[in-house]
């Protein structure tokens, strides 16, 4: 007996469970078939430090929300409308974030004694009459899982691990989505051993079936594809847009890609990816560092090809050193920094985005270095691709900042046709003739790359100063001072480079609200919720923090009040007034969490009343 | 992707020429004090390359911070003067994106084994062709006179007034604990040896490790001393050769026998023990060169230098090329559309 | 300047009572993988903990990142969770000021010889009192699972799809060429041998060095089956005992005779061979040491475990302490006014 | 026959030749023995980054002012008025900061061929009339050098090493200076050569009767005692005084102090000087990098001793995510950077001010420490023990910042009696009744320190984010917010205990010349010269550079223009503009060399006109 179906316009769903229960999985499969069937996306993934922390236990709690919708859809959500938790534990953590009347799907096996106490509950909420403001489902997942495959003799260990297709295979009913994409991945995934297939297989269909043929469930819903612009998608997460953002920019280039990276969380990832395209000759070097993971890269930049470096905030301090070395040799170089909670190891796993001061002015002396600022998962591909355009036509590390949200969440991407990204043009220094390695473009300032291996150009190049033209090691206080100098002007010039920032609304008006990185999307969402109810309020968002934009100081001058909110306690607010004098209102949150639209909202409320 | 090859096809090929010791002389002045025993590498290492044959721009020489690191802007070829401790590890990117280059680093007790030293061993497990040779001074020089981690226990320095407090690392021990796959001992006063150890490192696949004594003769004068001068080095020096017993003293008359695991001094002249009963040196017998190396840390022995160890097996850049190689062959060049678009994907209209 | 001890004299003196393993556990749940190896290890730390008579109050587990570094939150002791790679440093700090401690530390095969390896080997040359406990898992488990520099050549993880190109380390070997004074390899299933290993490092008098094989069931699961499980474990492991000939086997009949340098496995069935032919364990014998460490690179032999290498030789910190008591003995104990009116000064009316 | 005494009331000497030459021991035997005749003195030593760079270049000139007088000296001194050049070399480099009018004592035999050519003359100055606007006196020094001990049949080596002590008798002479200091220091350095302390003084002696006998210098000097407060004193660089500041602190805390340091220049000798006083129980431990540097000194400070950490740029660039860990920590640790030219390994033997963004806002995530920067060579004691001070009083680690003009100039020094330091109360945590690590004082905010050995106290710290009150791993979003606010409260909470900043000058005015650190002296010359020709302008320097003093913003207030003059692109400038939204004006050169008071007073003119 099918259940009526409802139309929604946007819905977030959260899936929680134990590290062990595959709820990464389960959410991103459900994410790649919603993406599949057109609607608009955005993901967070949010899991523990540990690894597979005790069964159970409330800080092992794994969770991923997706929100989706029909129409445009720029944060993961402020609040889910329905919950599936795997656990005591995973619905105790996750409550808060359930909007009042929204579904609970619980495990209800999950639910016995020893999780009960683990989770710290005295009852189980599923029978107190606690959940009472909500829509509360109890399904015997783990029983329904077995009885679905019994007859294939598995041990327990597999049959536990199978039971979140259970909980996909009823999402997918409730969301009125396919199956066949789930199943081809799973064909493929398991292709080794038919039995976890079939297994697998077996339990996602019986959870949609069950969701069909039950009637504990009230309503079925659909949400239709949103209107996004024509053409070829993708889903993608931050770290593989940040990978092929670099692979791209190489490509257009015509250089070779050479990573030299350290893992960390978050950005490991882009390790891992980067390290599966051998052929496009991408080149990784796990080195047994980060100081050895720049070095490296700047050796390869040395020797022509682009250097890239991966990191988070603890490996971004430690390449410091070097990065003053690649600021005084004036090679190309991209330094990327996954942004995630601090100060120290503080939350490894968490999002954060107060690294700005460290990469604008975390260097010994006067070692200038532009930095940009991803927005969304899927713009750290064009971000990526700037940062490489830049390094390579300036002669100049660039650094990236993305963030652990950016990094893990996804969403769909329309690709790019080849031809859309802008050009690279590179060109080894060749001629022997009157070669000075530190020559200088007249508009970029750049100097000469001569790469070894090209006859009659052979010269030095180190960490002391450079003699102006000629590179040669000088003491000369007036060099000294005209090459400091000279170095800043060159990094403040690439401001001519970049095209005006451009404002979200109005060009002027009560209130501005200026954000960069990773907390786009939960400022677009507030501001045009603010704008439909007639305030007067703009969204300018910086990508590019260092140099800023030419226009930015005149941007500022046409609100009556500027508000910066961060994920930091005011870095890019400390910039702003140090640059343009201009008094902000600064909105902080250190929670290791994206910001929610709401709490931006109300802040403008605020400020707006 | 274009390679690099294709990025300097315009390039004219200059034909390698014969060059002369000279052609390796770059125009900037040297500046390490008068006397010092790095003039002395730099001149061998000038020496040895013209029979090379290696085309002048297809050399690199890399290096760190100390007066050591000053290398590179004497050497008429490719320099990278890098920062503290690094250049095994910007050596390392280096070759691995243009393995067709001969990369070489040079690098100073305190460079390579203090600060560095995680690098170093890294570089010799992994076995990058890169040729490390490392100036044993025993002394910082360039931070003028503190003691490096190859300063023997209780030297009175700067930092040390009371004594260094530590055991010095065996930097050839270090090497071989490593697993590096060339290890050789040479002397700033014996050009001879020191040209042969170069010329057999060049040769070399893989990371050739050169530990070189190095005079400081401004705050560590005569440290090798009784190693490198006319009256004490025969009687003090024993010269590894392959296959050759190990022979040594001023008129050849004493040689190392090992007993069990280790090396004692004999005399071959009263007529107790011959040549015969010598150790022969094998450069490809891994468990002697730590015998031959921990000699240092023994007494009453003569310091063994040339090539302790050489084999050769697999570089990494080898296995890289290899991989990508392979890739290519199975999925064809890389395009960006093939990027872009391959897995999953969907249109919308 | 008052001296620690001063500064706690009015804390209460406990007298040590009778520990027995579980006042070595902490509050603190234990956040491992179900199944992992870590918690062996942490078990036998704490089995063995009781009988060293130490305070608790006097032991202190230094860590660095990775799971195995969590585990000094899971011990009843004082606990320093660090930075990556930097276990050794922090705890040569702390052992140097405060020598009457007991400093241990707690790293992984990344921790300690990736990020950390420059630090490792500097505490092994400088001979620190420091006990590191090095958990091999050749994985890097906590950021979920690429190769470590002791994954075998070939190995395919996260951030090796083609399968890792480097060549590992052998941590012994390191450990060796850094002229540790005590080297030893444990293995997570084998609790007996593992607790042995732990108790001679506890009274070893400088660092020790203990490798142990740990099975990371989530990424590298297995890993060390071959030398662990019952099936294989007889005829792939050998256990070293000083003084023992290297006798190993399901049924003991076959041992380890050297060849040369090189230990071969022999059958002591056939009558070819007897137990007399074999090496006898000398944990003081530095060149058999380098020997049975490097047999793990040999094929077709056992693994060997327990202790390899063990000789005292002075420690850091005692020359430290030497040189401050000589340098009190001969000035007196320092104060303010000997410091800043000592030396040249002159008077102004 | 004696010549004619003029008085004068101050006076600058340049001693210039060869690395090897033994310029540094002759400034420094000067400024001994004109300390002990109770000048004011402030000295500059200018030495080039090869260790003994081939003889007669231009590039190996190794040079040491000192600027003494009868009244109060704050600057080396702007021009000299005394040149000694020891070769062409040395006059080429050194003539530029000689006065019209000034003094050339030529080592006439150090003119040869080989020497003129090196030094790129063509003609030899001394003939041609180019130093005419000079007064110049032409010395065979080695020839005179050589014939005062030829009796003593030494080697020509030790005869050329001797000829720095005839210029340095020739100076005695002229400024009527005794010798017997020198003489002393002599007879105790050389006490194992008794014919190198023959030699030597000989030479000393001949070089001051030389002054005597011949007629070639017109006049003699005297500069009076200047009228110092009274008390006894010492001369002290800039590193001795730190070193002994923390020594100091030592003492009055009385706890160990242990010091984690790698070598770096000009950081060096503050490791030197520390690691012979092991009478004080000071344990100095030479590490293998600058990580393990600081990583061993927050070792000890875990086991309460005082962690100290000494570097220059490059390696504090090493040490910022040990810096996180140790805010995480909340242990007490006193870094010192002594500031070199940069970026990179840049000019490592000049001065500059570039490392104070990086001391700020260095380090990944929030990560605060407060930064207290030193004014003056003598001032690095009272610096260092402050920094000691908050250290231990706040449990937090504090950043020092000097740089190569202070840590190597030297001046006189009052000795503080013991008595008048501050005191530093430091009592570990011993009672085992409900203890709990991150608990705080409720003034400062400190955690309770207790060290391993107490028993009862068993507790584990770590990198990760600590939960408020118990110090366990918390992966909270509100604890992490709260603990983020709560490290930045406490240093921000520091401004509490700071005395106010006071202005030299009037409290309000046309212009405030704002500086930190190592160009106090310069600024407050240029602005006492203004203040005497009547214009509106006072000084304020800033010691607390993070957290400022509480009242900064006001005084900032109080004037029309403000001019922050700095060694660096505008870093002090920068950070005043985005704390207090004041316009101010920058002065920067970034010469490696300090300051010039005429150089800040055109500026001053320039403002003012
Ligand atoms: C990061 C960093 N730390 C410290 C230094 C200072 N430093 C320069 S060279 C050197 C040691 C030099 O010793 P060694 O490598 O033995 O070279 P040598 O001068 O003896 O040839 C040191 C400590 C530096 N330049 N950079
Ligand atoms: C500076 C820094 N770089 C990288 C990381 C990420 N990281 C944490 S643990 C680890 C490796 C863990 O491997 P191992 O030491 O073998 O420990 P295991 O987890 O296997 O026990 C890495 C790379 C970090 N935390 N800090
Ligand atoms: S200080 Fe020593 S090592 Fe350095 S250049 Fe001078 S003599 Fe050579
Ligand atoms: S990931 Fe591996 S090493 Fe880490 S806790 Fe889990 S099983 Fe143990
Ligand atoms: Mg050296
Ligand atoms: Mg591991």
């Amino acid at each position: 007996m099918a259940a009526k179906i409802e139309k929604l316009d946007e819905v977030t769903i959260r899936f929680a469970g134990d590290s062990g229960d595959g709820m990464q999985l389960t959410g991103s499969q459900f994410t790649n078939t919603t993406a599949l069937l057109g609607n608009d996306l955005s993901t967070l993934p949010d899991y523990p430090a540990e690894i597979r922390a005790p069964a159970g236990t409330l800080f092992g709690v794994s969770g991923f929300q997706i929100h989706f919708g029909s129409k445009e859809i720029s944060t993961p959500g402020d609040t889910c409308d329905v919950l599936v938790a795997m656990n005591p534990a995973a619905l105790k953590v996750n409550l808060r974030s359930l909007r009042d009347g929204g579904i609970i799907i619980a495990n209800r096996d999950g639910f016995n004694e020893k999780n009960l106490k683990l989770a710290e509950y005295e009852i189980n909420p599923l029978d107190d009459g606690s959940l009472d403001k909500f829509q509360v489902h109890a399904v015997d997942i783990t029983k329904l899982t077995t009885l679905a495959i019994q007859e294939l003799n598995l041990s327990t260990k597999i049959v536990e691990r199978s039971k979140n297709f259970f909980s996909l295979g009823m999402m997918y009913w409730m969301f009125s989505r396919p199956l066949d994409s789930s199943i081809k991945w799973i064909q493929e995934k398991f292709k080794k051993t038919p039995e976890i297939v079939e297994a697998n297989t077996r339990v996602l269909k019986a959870g949609y079936n069950y969701g069909e043929t039950t009637e504990i469930f009230h309503a079925r819903y659909e949400v239709k594809p949103a209107s996004l612009a024509p053409g070829r998608y993708r889903s993608i997460t931050g770290n593989e847009a940040t990978a092929w953002g670099l692979i791209a920019a190489s490509s257009k280039a015509g250089l070779d890609l050479f990573l030299g990276s350290y893992p960390i969380t978050p950005a490991s990832e882009i390790l891992h990816e980067l390290s599966r395209y051998k052929n496009f000759r991408v080149k990784t070097f796990q080195a047994e560092d980060e100081i050895a993971g720049i070095a490296s890269a700047i050796g390869a930049s040395y020797g022509g090809s682009i250097g890239v470096t991966t990191t988070s905030g603890p490996g971004l301090a430690l390449k410091t050193e070097a990065m003053g070395l690649a600021v005084m040799l004036e090679l190309p170089l991209v330094i990327v920094d996954v942004q995630r909670g601090g100060p120290s190891t503080g939350l490894p796993t968490k999002t954060e985005q107060a690294d700005l001061l460290q990469a604008v002015h975390g260097r010994n002396s006067e070692a200038p270095i532009p930095v940009i600022a991803a927005c969304t998962p899927a713009g750290c591909f064009e971000a990526a691709y700037e940062a490489t355009r830049i390094a390579l036509k300036y002669m100049t590390p660039v650094i990236l900042l993305t963030d652990g949200y950016l990094a893990n969440g996804a969403e769909p991407w329309l690709i790019p046709s080849p031809d859309s990204l802008k050009e690279i043009p590179v060109k080894f220094h060749t001629d022997a003739k009157d070669f000075q390695p530190y020559s200088r473009d007249e508009k970029t300032l750049a100097r000469p790359w001569a790469i070894p291996g090209t006859p009659g150009l052979e010269h030095r190049i180190g960490g002391l100063e450079k003699e102006h033209i000629t590179g040669n090691v000088s003491y000369s206080a007036e060099n000294h001072d005209f090459m400091v100098k000279l170095r800043q002007h060159k990094v403040d010039g690439i401001a001519e480079d970049l095209p005006h920032a451009t404002v979200d609304g109005d060009e002027r008006g009560d209130l501005l609200v200026v954000g960069w990185g990773g907390t786009y999307g939960a400022i677009k969402t507030a501001v045009e919720n603010k704008r439909k109810e007639g305030k007067s309020v703009s969204q300018l968002h910086i990508k590019y923090v260092n140099p800023f934009q030419k226009n930015i100081g005149e941007i500022l001058k046409n609100y009556k009040k500027i508000l910066v909110p961060e994920l930091n306690l005011g870095q890019l607010a400390l910039l702003l007034q140090a640059k343009y004098l201009v008094p902000v209102i600064k909105l902080n949150k250190v929670e290791g969490l994206p910001f929610r639209a709401d709490e931006i909202e109300k802040k403008i409320d605020e400020l707006l009343k | 992707m274009k390679h690099v090859d294709e990025l300097l096809k315009d390039v004219p090929k200059i034909s390698v020429q014969k060059y002369t010791a000279k052609d390796f002389q770059s125009d900037q002045d040297v500046r390490w004090c008068p006397g010092c025993g790095d003039y002395s590498i730099l001149a061998q290492v000038q020496r040895v390359l013209p029979e090379l044959n290696i085309p002048k721009h297809n050399l690199v020489f890399v290096s760190g911070i100390g007066c050591s690191s000053r290398f590179p802007y004497y050497m008429d070829t490719y320099g990278f003067h890098g920062i503290h401790g690094r250049a095994a590890a910007i050596a390392s990117g280096l070759k691995v994106a243009r393995p067709e280059l001969s990369v070489w680093v040079a690098t100073g007790d305190g460079d390579g084994l203090s600060i560095g030293g995680n690098h170093f061993i890294h570089i010799c497990r992994r076995n990058i062709d890169v040729k490390v040779i490392l100036f044993n001074n025993q002394i910082y020089g360039l931070t003028k006179g503190q003691y490096s981690p190859t300063s023997e226990f209780g030297k009175v320095t700067k930092s040390s007034p009371y004594g260094a407090p530590d055991h010095p690392f065996n930097p050839l021990l270090v090497a071989l604990g490593a697993e590096a796959s060339f290890v050789a001992r040479g002397m700033d006063r014996d050009p001879k040896l020191l040209q042969n150890i170069i010329r057999r490192a060049a040769l070399h696949k893989g990371t050739a490790f050169m530990e070189v004594y190095q005079n400081c003769n401004v705050f560590n004068d005569g440290a090798f001393f009784t190693f490198t001068e006319k009256e004490t080095k025969d009687d003090n020096v024993v010269v590894l050769e392959h296959g050759k017993p190990m022979i040594f003293g001023k008129e050849k008359d004493k040689g190392i026998k090992l007993e069990g695991f280790t090396p004692i001094a004999v005399s071959l002249k009263d007529g107790k023990y011959s040549v015969n009963d010598l150790i022969i040196h094998d450069e490809k017998d891994t468990m002697l060169s730590f015998i031959l190396a921990r000699m240092s840390n023994l007494p009453n022995l003569p310091r063994p230098v040339g090539i302790f160890y050489a084999v050769e097996r697999q570089t990494y850049e080898q296995e890289v090329a290899r991989q990508i190689e392979s890739s290519i062959t199975k999925l064809g060049e890389g395009t960006l559309d093939k990027l872009l678009n391959h897995g999953e994907t969907w249109i919308i209209k």
